[in-house]
Order: structure tokens, then C-alpha cells, then sequence
């Protein structure tokens, strides 16, 4: 997930029941199903739709390998279950919700989604007739079992591409209607809801014929939630208490796993300087861009945040000022330092737009001020070896 | 020379009365560059550092004797329109300063500016500028000594720390473009390359990648195929960053495993760009390959 | 109208209060008013309005001018005016419906409308400064104070179109969002209803200030019908009931004045025949183009039509078979002349597909059959004359 | 010869198994046109007249060794997702002899069309031919004679009359292209003119028009500002006509005043093109331009 944050391409992922809802508001066939926050709900559920199978509703992916999904014959084994699944934790994320669905016969399993192609900036459906599976892996290894259909983004869907998927997926004649319905919808909702995901996985050919999506996924383009107000509240939420809050001050924000705390402006040095951490043979402890033109109290904030961090110990704060101003920024480490009491090293490169004021603010209150990024990269990595060494922090 | 943009570059600036779109106008003025007119609908009449300022698009063609480029300051909510505006009027050349635009919304605009051969730089860019000529961005002159190098980047600031790497050693830019930070935007390094490999005053090329999407990787596929070619150094940044999983897996099934460090890496190496370690590094390595 | 049907350009025509109902869904301010249907309703509609004007509900042109639409202070003159305008006939066309509406105090009309730039191939917004006026004559004679924005069908409408036509009119800045949102429904209602023209004229600038479409008119193209079942019943409520009926069977039929009916396959040889008819020194009374691959039956419906209509002297039928099958039209003439019993000339030309077979049906009939097209107006143009000359029919 | 297709020219028919595809295939096939698929979803596997039949414009191409053009019999309703299945896959000639299109659905996938150099005739036309050598369309093949004429249309039977009119004084038709009787067309008289002009084996064209649009006042001002020009002669349908009131004022105030008859012939003889009073005139016409 960082990649997206640090590539400033952010969305908001859906979950499943969520995802299902909106499919089903636009007449793609889902199971019958209900939301249970409870093994009581549960086991209603399943009085309601007989054999179920019980869906952790959760946004990290393979849930199933990792025990997410289970099956329930009775509601006295769905309550049993439910009871197990709720409250758990999987890959880290914790099941507040199930989703009860009834059990469906199938006989295949499709792969069907629609999203951006950006290098083609296109909107591309793809297709495989191996769904239910990690997809992605099968694709690396028979690109063969994929089938791609762009979409021209000014004209949008046009029926005569379900025919394809039609006979790519082997769909009998009296069924192509209700792809062509299917394919429609995902296009519709792409464009009303700014998803760059819609994604049925497995889209499900059922014993009795027919075709049906077990599964769902719709992530939504950040940048359009200003469209969506019902999405607003949810947005982030799948991110890490300290991603939230640093996001909630308009930082770009990711937890690593390293010890040197890493505040930058803008997302490629950021990285840059994580690199340069890793280079130099240490390993950042996050990722924070402040973004262009931050003000004293953004950058007073950022700082906080890292002084406060349990497993910083050396800040490193890598700046090239543009917009952002090196006095404002100087200002605000100080207030920071000043308000924490810190005794964290902190190592600082200004450079750019008031470079001078800003470093002599920062010498006036002793700290010292590199001009290469080398420099004090090299300065708060042997920082951090000697406090590891010394067991200081 | 350097391409797309010089002197005589005439340039309007759309949404010129807001906070950033005044401020970086002065410092585009006092760079050089030839601003003709501004737009800011409703603000028709004033002006901003003298530059005049119209309501319309429109009116701006038709009063300022001719417009060659447009930088774009609006807000995501209304720079498509703006984007639109500019294409519909003539403009040929626009540079999307604008972050946050719905990525709908830019393949639906970067897909017309094409249709109607109309270059997009950005959305989410530092924009362009040609070292000594002309500015039409927001990145900080000072750091961009004049020279040989063509320079051509998806970053921001990372784009001005390699400038100054270059310049400590003596390098000079000749253009530097920002591709835009947006997962959709007009340029990508392909189409900036080519630009570089017809322009005389440009020897090497210097390529600021970064992890995700595969433009890095198409780069070197074609760079691969050529036979007249000008030496091209890279630096990729993220390669600490662990792997994204962007969409789910319909992102990646696009990509096919690529986007991440070592497979740009990779790409480019087999293609016979050597790629820098850390920005520092840079020179020496354009030392080599010149 | 006749040149629509001709030229297989088809549209339906609201009325203006449908024409008003569809804009004020939208959002497109208008008046406040009630249909009435007799002076009671106008009475009624007076009182909750104040000052009102009552518009006849025609679809002819320019009723204004030819007292279609009246004014009233008070609902006992409402009641008075109303009882004058209903059931009353204008250009042809009987008042069933007027609608009352109060008088808006205004400052300004402009035009604005939206319809197909068949040449350019493009949408195309038409505004002028001058509205309320017979814009059509104004801009024939001052073409500069024409404003065109084109628009790209693909990508529609975009919110600076509404800022040029803004700044055209010199409308203050604080409506201009206004403008936009009218503008923007236009196009919508282009789109949702298939509409080839939205025209507001005018489109008022109110006293107090604001925009309000003071009279609305919209079309939907015919070929669109389909998709509008709301409308499909109100087809061509324009045409005259032989028009309609005409067009109920499947032809394109337009009354004419002259005394030579007219049956053809396809609009360009039937308006051809029609200026041969004319070439030779007579007027045709009809236009009427049985279509591709009329069948026997439709061939003898149409026949019928001419021989009963009163004004036929002479029929002549001119048919040039592609798809359109000699035999049959000849079986569906003598069956028409059997079912009549009718002594109207008939001159027939008949060429192409089956041509020997049609010929011999008909000449076993006593018809005698021409190939040439000269030759066979040349004669029905000679029947026309000497009943005339002798006063026969 | 002849303009836009020949005896070589590979032809697939979308809606093959309807009444008209099917009748119409045999039709053409006896004339000689080279029908390599044809496409009826659902009905892939089965033939008419020996033409083998797909679900998928895409398999047609894949299996039949290339398409050069198409001819569409679909219903209107269908009809515009099977010309952009057409442009989509990549053939370059469509003819949509379809009539009863919305014309919202015309102007969209015209717009498309041209974007993609792909050439539409039609909808609501009976086709294009080139004589002795293929017809795709609708035309009674008998009545054109070949020859050094070139034919265009807005009309159907009409042009076969003045076909006939010509072979009964010996003059032949190289090409015969039917516009199409819609509202919007993909090809105008001034295009169709244009590919006359560069071929060697048409020595005049005719021009059958009728009365609404300004198509032929259009032609008539290009015709005006040529150097090199072969000679035209007209033909416009509609004298006796009552002018129409189509669409309001606004049609009007597009074409301004433009598309009666007189406005059209007047256009076309002050552009020095005889425009004939009944069709049987045109040879004579013919004889006096050549």
C-alpha cells in the first residue's frame, strides 16, 4: 500500500458488502445475504437462507487462505462460527462485520473487472475464465488466460464487447443479454461512483446456468470524494491510527519498519532520502511528506509526531525548499522541540527558498544544518548506530 | 533552444488571480517568461503584476495577438474545464499545475488534448522550463544552471535536488519537464525523449523515475529499439518503499509484474542506461556515458 | 413541413407547456402558470396569479402575432379572454389548452437554444442579444449579432461555454453560475430526450434581475421515439388525419394543393416526379413515398387514399423497383381500382425489379403502362387538363 | 478503378442472417463483390449463401484474412454499436444502409469514425458501387452501366432513374456513392467530390441533391475556389416542394436562409455547374460540360 500513498495515488477500498450493495443497485445478480455484527445475527441469517457461507468483511486481500471465510450448515454452527470470526484479527485488520450469504451451486469460476490502463489511459475490461484464484499470479504465468478490451473514456461501453467476453468465457447464447447487463452496469459504475475498480472475483456461472458475482470489489479515486460526500467519512480507514492522523493534517504518511524518522517535501525526495537511509545502511522508520508550502505549524505537527514515535531514534528532515519556505520550515522544528522536550537527535538539511533565514534560526538554537543530503544522511545513520550501540535513546 | 517552450513562448496563465496562480506569475515574470494575458472568470478587466486579466479564454486569444501555451493554476474541481477552455481556443500546449484531479476526469481531458494535438504537461507538475528562456512552472530557477543536459522527471523536488547535483558538477539543463505525479497524465518518458533526440542543443538525457506504473520499463523496451540514440542516465526513487498494491489486482494484472524497483531497474540496465544509486551519483555517471 | 417528411426528417413538437415542464425539472427557471382547458380553470388560475397571460397551447408558429396570446387583469377578464381563445383557430390549428402564466416584469430578451449542426456535424448553442423576436428574419439581416458554440458531441457540454455567452449577453457576474446551470440542463434535456432543438425565446432578464425562460419550445427527433414511450403517443398530432393516416399505414404522405396524386418509391423520385408534374405545366396534389419494398397491401392502401381523395383528378404512379417489387405494386393497383370502383385516370410508370410482370398484370387490366418518367407525367398532365377542360372527374 | 472500392475490396456484412442481409449478400455476391464474413451475434457457426457467419466482428476479422469494409443491415436500434464494433476492430470503410438511427446516435458515431480515418456512408443509404466491379448497397445493379461518370447522392431510386437516364445515352458510372438520406451523413458531396478528382478513370461527376441542409451550397463554394476542377453537373430534387419549417428557427439560423431550391441553384450555377430542370436532361447537360 505505500507505493500509493508515496505515488500520491490514493484511494478508498469498499468493503465487500459494501461493493455488493451498490452491484446489486444496479442489477448485478449477488447472493442473498445480511450484514451480521453478531453471532445472534448470524445465526438469524442462516435460519433465513439455510447453508451459508460466513465472509469477514475486511480490506486486506487473500482473506480467504487466511481463514476469513467460513462455512455454516445450521444456525447453531453459524452463531459457533460468527462467534470465532468476530472480534479476530486477520493480517493485522479486525473483523467487525460478517457478511452471511446463502450457499451457491456453481459450476465455473470467471474473473471479471473493469479498471484504468494508465500507461494506455484507457478504461480496460479483463477477463479470465480462471477466477476465484490469485489472479494475479496466474496472469504472470499464463498471460495467455487473460482477455484485455480497452475502453475509449469519451465514448464509454459498448454491448458488442460482452459478445466478446461472451465467447472468450464459452457463455451460452440465452446468457449474453445478461453479460451485456453486467458489463453495462460495471461501466456505469465506474463512471458515477469514480471507482478505478470494480472487480468480480469469482464471477460465478451457477448450476442451473446463469451468472453470478461471489465476490466484490470497488475501490474508489480519492481525488473524486469531493463528489461523494457518503464516501468522505469512510475514506482512510484502512489505514494505521498514526496514517490517519497524519492524514488528517494533509501529510502523506506511511508506517515502516526502521528506526530513523523521515520527514521530506514531496514524494520522490522522500523517497529519495529513505534510499539514501537505506544506502547508507540503515532503514527509515516511515515515510512523511509534508507536501509544498507547508506552514510552521504543519511542519511543527510533523516533527511532533515523529519526536513522539516509540521507534525513531534519530529525525532526520530533508528539505528543498520551493514553495515550501526554509524559514517556516526552521520555525517549526524549534516550536516542536521546544513543546515534546525531545532528546531525540534530529539532523536537518535545508536548502531553497529562504535557505538562510531558516538556518540561522535553526544555529541560533544550536542545531546544526547540513547543505548536502549525503551529508546528513550519513550524520543520522551513524547517529542511530552509536545510540543502538550505546541502548540511549 | 531546449524544446517545447522558449522565449518567445507566449503564455497565458489560467486562474491567475488565486493565491499560487499571482504568486508564481511574478516569478515567472521575473524570470523572462512572456505572459500575455491571464483568465480568471469574473476578474475580467484587472490585472495581475500587469499582466492582463480577461473572463474568458476566448477573449484572452483574441485580445493578447496570440497564445502558444497555457499554465493552469485553477482548482481540481474546475481545472478540466479549464483544460477544455484552452484545447477548444487553440492552445497547443498546456501545463496542468493542479493536484487532486479526479483520474476520470484526466483521461477523459489527456484523451481529448491527443485527438486535438495538443500537448498536456502535468496534471500535478512542476511544469517546464528552458534554462535562460522561459519558465512555465513552479519549480525554483536558481537550481537550474543553463547546459546540454535534457532533463525529464515524474517528481517534484526531487527534480530540483538532481539539478543541483548536476550543476555542482558542472552539468547544465537545457529543458527540464515534469511528467506530473498523477497516475494518468500527457507526457510520459517516451514522448519526452523523442523531443530531447531532435534538439541540437541537448547531449544526454537524465530520466527521475520512481516506483509504480510501467513507464520506466516502456521507456527502456523502446529505447531498446532504436538505433540513433542519446545517452540516457536514470535514477528511480522508492526502491526502499515496499511493493504497493494498488486496485487490488487488476493494477498489477495490467502491468504484469511491473512497477516495482527492480524490474525498472532492470529494464534499464538491459537497455544500457545505467541507473544511479542516489542522486549524487548522477554526474559521474553521465561522466561516463557522454 | 412538407421538406421534413420529404427529406425523412422526422421530429415531434411539444408544446409549450410540455416544452415548460421538462425545462423546470431541469432546473431552467420559468414562470409560474396552469394549463387550462376552459375559462372556469383560466379564472381560477388568474387568482392565484395576479396578472396573467394566456397563451395558446399550438404548434404553429408565430401565434403571437396572430393573437394567440392575450392578456388579464382580473379572472372575470381571464374568464372572458379565455372563452375568446379556446376552441378558436389560429393558422389553421384549433386552441384546445391555453396555459396561464403570471406576468414576469422584465428588463431584456435574449434567444438561446441548442440544436444539430447537421453540416458541422456538431451540437451548437445559438444565442442573440435580441430574443422575442422572429429571430430567424433578424439574424438573416444582422448575421454579427448571432453568437454559435459549437460543442463536441462526444465530450458535450463544458461550464466556459456558459461564461462566453455571459459575457456575449453581458450578464452580471453574479448570475452567471445561473447561466451555467441553464446551459447545462439544456444539453441534458438534448441528451435524455433525444430533443434536436431546446430554443428559449426569449430567455428574459427579470426587472429584480435573474434569467426565466419566458417561452420554451423543444422537438424530439422521430428515429429517437422508441426510446420515449411517453412520447409515441403524441407522434405527429400535428400532421392532418389523411397525413396521419398515411403515416399510421407507414408512409410518408404531405397534402399538396394541385390535382395529380402522387405515388412513388423513395422521397428524391417522388419530389423529382412532383417537379416533372410541375416541368409540364400542372400541380401535384400530394406527396406520397410508399418506402423501400412496399408490400401489395400497403401498395393498395395508398392507392386507395389518392383515388378517395376529393381533390385527385389523375393518379400517377411512378415506381422505380430496387427492393420494391413490380408485381406487387401492380396487384396492389387493381385491387385498389376493384375495391373502389373508381373512374379516376390512372397513369402508371413502372421500371426494375419484376418490371415484365407488373406490366403484364396491369395490362391485362386495360392500363397501360409507361417506362419512360417524361412520358407519363406528359400524359397525366393531359388527363388533368381535359377534365378540367371538360369539367369531369 | 473508380473511388473508395474495387473488385478487390473485402467485404463483410454485419447483420447477414436478417431478411434484407441475406437477400441483399446473395445480391451482391452475384454481382461479383467479394463477401469474406459476415456477423450475426448468436448465429456464429451457420453460412449464408455460402458466407461463413461469426458472433463477433472480431473472430470475422481473425478468420477471414482481413476486412477492407462493412455493410450494415442491422436494425436501428443496434445499429451504432455494430458500426463502432467496426471502427473498433479496425475497418476503414462502413456503409450503413440502416435507416431510423436517432441522429444524437449519428452525429456521435460519425464524430468517432473520422477520428479513426474511417470512412462512413450512409446511414439510410443504398450503398456505394463501383461498376463491373463491386457493389456493397442495395442498388439495382442492372440499371448502371459502366463508364466516366462519377455518381453521388442524397437519393435512392431517384439515382437509379438518372442512372438509367444516362445509359440510355451511352454515358457509364465509374463509382456511385449514395450519401444517405439522414440528416447526418458521414460523407458530404465535397468528399466524395474529392476522390472523383484523383480518379483517372472519372471524367465528370453528377450531382444529385434535393432540397434542406446546405450540402450542395457547401459544394458549390468549394467547387468555386478550385484551380484544377472536373466538370459537375446537378440535379436537385424538391422545386415544388413548400419551403420547410424543420426544427423551428434554429435550423434556419444555421444554414441561414440556406436550403430551398433556388438558394441551391443559384449557389451551384454561379459556381458554374448546370443544374438540370428534370432528371432525362442530364446527358444533355453532360454533352455540353465535357
Amino acid at each position: 500500500m505505500i507505493s500509493n500513498v508515496i505515488n500520491g495515488e490514493r484511494f478508498l477500498k469498499l468493503y465487500e458488502y459494501e461493493a455488493k450493495e451498490i452491484a446489486s443497485k444496479y442489477g448485478i445478480p449477488i447472493p442473498r445475504g445480511y450484514l451480521a455484527s453478531s453471532p445472534e445475527e448470524a445465526a438469524d441469517a442462516c435460519k433465513k437462507l439455510g447453508e451459508v457461507a460466513l465472509k469477514s468483511q475486511i480490506l486486506v486481500g487473500r482473506r480467504g487462505l487466511a481463514g476469513g471465510i467460513k462455512f455454516a450448515k445450521t444456525p447453531q454452527e453459524a452463531y459457533e462460527v460468527a462467534k470465532q470470526l468476530l472480534d479476530s484479527t486477520i493480517r493485522g485488520e479486525k473483523v467487525n462485520k460478517l457478511l452471511i450469504e446463502e450457499k451457491v451451486c456453481i459450476e465455473k469460476e470467471y474473473y471479471l473487472s473493469i479498471t484504468i490502463d494508465r500507461a494506455e489511459k484507457k478504461i480496460v475490461y479483463l477477463v479470465s475464465k480462471m477466477g476465484g484464484v490469485e489472479i494475479e499470479e496466474l496472469v504472470r504465468q499464463h498471460p495467455e488466460t487473460l482477455l484485455k478490451i480497452p475502453v475509449d473514456p469519451l465514448l464509454g461501453y459498448r454491448p458488442y464487447m460482452s459478445r466478446i467476453v461472451a465467447k472468450f468465457l464459452g457463455i451460452p447464447r440465452e446468457y449474453w443479454r445478461e453479460l451485456d447487463n453486467i458489463m453495462g452496469s460495471m461501466y456505469k459504475i465506474m463512471n458515477d461512483y469514480d471507482a478505478d475498480l470494480v472487480e468480480f472475483n469469482p464471477l460465478a456461472w451457477k448450476c442451473g446456468g446463469g451468472l453470478i458475482a461471489l465476490d466484490a470489489k470497488i475501490t474508489i479515486d480519492d481525488n473524486s470524494l469531493f463528489k461523494h460526500p457518503e464516501f468522505l467519512e469512510k475514506a482512510h480507514r484502512e489505514l494505521s491510527d498514526l496514517e490517519r492522523l497524519a492524514k488528517s493534517i494533509g501529510f502523506s504518511y506511511v508506517e515502516l519498519g526502521g528506526d530513523i524518522g523521515i520527514i521530506c517535501n514531496g514524494a520522490g525526495l522522500t523517497m529519495a532520502t529513505m534510499d539514501l537511509v537505506a544506502y547508507y545502511g540503515d532503514k527509515p522508520a516511515n515515510f512523511l511528506d509534508i507536501g509544498g508550502g507547508a506552514s510552521e505549524d504543519r511542519v511543527k505537527k510533523a516533527v511532533k509526531i515523529l519526536l513522539e514515535h516509540p521507534r525513531v531514534k534519530v529525525l532526520l528532515i530533508n528539505i528543498f525548499g520551493g514553495i515550501t519556505r526554509c524559514d517556516e520550515v526552521a520555525k517549526g522544528i524549534i516550536e516542536a522541540l521546544e513543546e515534546t522536550q525531545s532528546k531525540k537527535p534530529v539532523v536537518i538539511r535545508l536548502l531553497g527558498t529562504n535557505e538562510e533565514e531558516g538556518r540561522k534560526i535553526l544555529e541560533e538554537r544550536g542545531l546544526d544544518v547540513f547543505t548536502e543530503a549525503d551529508d546528513a544522511v550519513m550524520k543520522a545513520v551513524e547517529l542511530a548506530k552509536s545510540i543502538t550501540r550505546n541502548g540511549v535513546i | 533552444m531546449g524544446i517545447l517552450v522558449n522565449k518567445d513562448t507566449r503564455v497565458l496563465v489560467q486562474g491567475i488571480t488565486g493565491r499560487e496562480g499571482s504568486f508564481h506569475t511574478k516569478l515567472m515574470l521575473e524570470y523572462g517568461t512572456k505572459i500575455v494575458a491571464g483568465v480568471t472568470p469574473g476578474k475580467g478587466g484587472t490585472n495581475v503584476h500587469g499582466v492582463p486579466v480577461y473572463d474568458t479564454v476566448k477573449e484572452a486569444v483574441e485580445e493578447s495577438g496570440g497564445i502558444d501555451a497555457s499554465i493552469i493554476f485553477v482548482p481540481a474541481k474546475f481545472a478540466p474545464d479549464a483544460v477544455y477552455e484552452a484545447i477548444d481556443n487553440g492552445i497547443k500546449l498546456i501545463v496542468v499545475i493542479t493536484e487532486g484531479i479526479p483520474v476520470h476526469e484526466e483521461l477523459k481531458f489527456v484523451r481529448y488534448a491527443k485527438e486535438h494535438n495538443t500537448i498536456i504537461i502535468g496534471p500535478n507538475t512542476p511544469g517546464i522550463m528552458t534554462i535562460g528562456e522561459t519558465k512555465i512552472g513552479i519549480m525554483p530557477a536558481h537550481v537550474f544552471k543553463k547546459g546540454k543536459i535534457g532533463l525529464v522527471s515524474r517528481s517534484g523536488t526531487l527534480t530540483y535536488e538532481i539539478a543541483r547535483e548536476l550543476g555542482k558538477k558542472d552539468y547544465g539543463v537545457s529543458t527540464v519537464v515534469g511528467l506530473g505525479g498523477d497516475p494518468v497524465t500527457g507526457l510520459n518518458f517516451i514522448d519526452v525523449y523523442n523531443y530531447f533526440m531532435n534538439d541540437p542543443d541537448t547531449e544526454a538525457v537524465v530520466i527521475i523515475g520512481e516506483i509504480g506504473g510501467d513507464a520506466e520499463e516502456r521507456f527502456a523496451k523502446y529505447y531498446t529499439l532504436l538505433r540513433n540514440k542519446k545517452p540516457v542516465v536514470a535514477y528511480i526513487a522508492g526502491k526502499t518503499a515496499p511493493p504497493g498494491k494498488r486496485m487490488g489486482h487488476a493494477g498489477a494484472i495490467i502491468s504484469m509484474g511491473m512497477g516495482d524497483y527492480a524490474s525498472k531497474r532492470k529494464a534499464l540496465e538491459e537497455a544500457g542506461i545505467p541507473v544511479a544509486d542516489k542522486p549524487s551519483e548522477i554526474p559521474s555517471l553521465l561522466d561516463k556515458a557522454i
